[in-house]
């Protein structure tokens, strides 16, 4: 093949394939096409000239200021260096790969790729469940022995998890306060009965309505209540007194 | 067993040629694959319509009933049309495919999917996560299901009693190991998520106690490879 | 069914005894008619689990084969699974059972193959044969196919799962099993099948590590001819 005879054959190629380089999957795919026009084996293919065309290929594109993507534009650059590889001595004091195992390795690529392409055909091309061959049409009404079971599919189980764990509300490590019986709230009811309290009055018949029966609201709000009686009894607001050791506390207003 | 030894025949039995002819054996051949596949029961009519010209359903029909005759399998009619249909003593054997499922609700997935993520977890781990109680009937459906069985207790106050996934649970979903479970970053990928904001990145199971390493330990090799 | 011949048959004549004794003619009816009611690939573990105690399914199947040998039914070995399957010379008549099938885009042809021939196969390693990232859908669609599954994840760093291909898959292709895809001996011995070390200069991934050729082995040991 002369010189000028490639030249049109790389500008024919060229222009049949600038029309979109998007009809192409990527670098490789844009390689291997062009590859073809080299009609030869694929293991037996020029590198070097394929290098060639594909920097002229993109070379084209942007002349016709085709938006190339930018893997297309880090292939051309791979290719340039690979190709001053190809055709200058090797240098023994570079590191890395050949020239020739990084050619071997492309060439590798694409007949592997062409490969894959043909065995898709070729998978594609047998016969199939419910195209060719068939499966039993009727399903057997049979007795039923109505036995419930339940099933979910990973996908489920995967989107399930997937909704917990990107749940916008979703708050790690936060202790539930629904049975807590605060300080605060302590106090404030407190403060609004003591001013009924002229007698001694057990502090335990403070616990706010429905927080005695059960067991862990009613330990918060016997704590919180007790505490919230040092505190009033500290402010001089209510006097405090125990007779014996674990008898019931008792507080009442303090006058004045 | 009445099986039809067809060489035999043929010397014993010239009149019947017919039955043994490429073409007829064809025929039969045909009738068989298309009440096989039919989801109906299927006229000779329509038999005739669909094979090719010259073909005579009738006829073959007649030598697919004398080979299906005594098999598990029999050519039965209803009304004027033809099927194929297990033999009506074999109908004890049916039993199994006429288990109902039905989709595991919304509650119990989510359960299953924490379990599986976060194995060995507590019912608070679990609760934690969701956001909500989990009620019993949910893990008692899990447990029913042997999707799931009780781990050893965590070596915390109380010792709650820890959930972790079945051998069932691997062999029903597909998996070789719990392990294999995709993550956050893999279901994204595969566009298994929807795109919202993530507000939790990183690896999906912390171990943090001393405790949960070792169960870590314990869970490896429960799904050694055998 | 005349079972109580069956020792008498034995002691008479021991080497067709098994053949001809009732016993085992039932059997295979018993399989027969469980995988025709079936939709869905049996294996010979549920069909064992059916019948009664002390049948072998495995047995009845060689029988089973036989007799539907050249048949317009025919019974085929999908993995560890049996079912019964329309002729594949009967497809001109099935017109009117044709489902229309969803057609795959090239991107998911290529990647469904690339599946089959190379699995266990990490997305990254799709992408490198492929030289282009595979799209959301891609996967998700063989997925849906239930054609893909997740495999066990790749010992290397990041750990990335794998995907395989499913019995599904094998049932819709008519295959045995995965080492039947056409072609596939051929594309093992031009080395097409091995992954090798990539030299590509910002490219992610690297296979160099122990792991990797262990699991190269691996892969090789599962399409080994037996």
């Amino acid at each position: 093949m002369t010189t000028s005879e490639s030249d049109v054959n790389d500008r024919l190629a060229a222009e049949a394939l600038i029309v979109d380089v998007d009809g192409f999957e990527g670098p490789l795919d844009l390689l291997l096409t062009l590859s073809r026009s080299q009609k030869v084996d694929l293991r037996q293919i020029s590198v070097l000239a394929l290098a060639q065309q594909y920097l002229a290929f993109i070379y084209k594109a942007q002349d016709l200021r085709l938006e190339l993507a930018a893997d297309y534009l880090v292939m051309a650059a791979w290719l340039a260096f690979l190709k001053s590889r190809l055709l200058l001595p090797p240098d023994p004091s570079e590191e890395g790969p050949s020239g020739e195992e990084l050619a071997a390795h492309l060439a590798f690529q694409l007949e592997r790729l062409s490969a894959m392409r043909e065995s898709a055909a070729k998978l594609m091309a047998r016969n199939q469940l419910a195209r060719d061959f068939f499966a039993r049409g009727i399903t057997e009404d049979v007795t039923r022995t109505r036995r419930v079971t339940y099933t979910a599919t990973l996908l489920d189980l995967m989107q399930g998890y997937a909704r917990i764990r990107t749940k916008d509300e979703f708050r790690p490590f936060v202790l539930d306060r629904e049975k807590i019986f605060t300080m605060e709230e302590a106090l404030r009811r407190l403060r609004g009965l003591i001013g009924f309290a002229g007698e001694w009055t057990d502090i335990l018949s403070y616990l706010p309505e429905g927080w005695e029966i059960d067991q862990m609201k009613r330990r918060s709000a016997t704590a919180s209540t007790f505490a919230a009686s040092l505190e009033l009894a500290k402010e001089g607001k209510i006097e405090m007194r125990q007779r014996v050791v674990f008898s019931p506390i008792q507080i009442r207003k303090k006058d004045g | 067993m009445s099986k039809l030894n067809t060489d035999t025949q043929i010397i014993k039995n010239p009149e019947e040629s017919l039955f043994d002819s490429p073409l007829m054996a064809e025929q039969e051949r045909m009738v068989e694959a298309i009440l096989f596949a039919a989801a109906d029961p299927v006229t000779i009519k329509e038999l005739q319509g669909r094979m090719p010209h010259g073909c005579d359903a009738a006829e073959a029909l007649v030598y697919l009933r004398k080979r299906y005759d005594g098999r598990g399998v029999s050519l039965v009619k209803i009304g004027d049309a033809w099927a194929l249909r297990t033999a009506s003593d074999m109908g004890f054997l049916m039993q199994k495919e006429t288990v109902e499922t039905r989709k595991l609700s919304r509650a119990a997935v989510e359960t299953l999917a924490i379990i599986a993520y976060h194995q060995p977890v507590t019912r608070a781990e679990i609760e934690e996560i969701r956001g909500v109680s989990v009620s019993r009937g949910t893990v008692d459906q899990l447990i029913e299901l042997e999707w799931i069985r009780f781990g050893r207790r965590r070596l915390t106050p109380g010792r709650p009693v820890t959930f972790v996934v079945t051998q069932d649970f691997l062999d029903h979903f597909g998996l070789e190991s719990a392990r294999d479970l995709p993550g956050l970053e893999e279901l994204r990928s595969a566009g298994l998520l929807e795109s919202r904001p993530v507000m939790w990145t990183g690896d999906v199971t912390v171990y943090e106690t001393e405790d949960d390493i070792s169960d870590a330990s314990d869970q490896t090799e429960m799904f050694v490879d055998t």
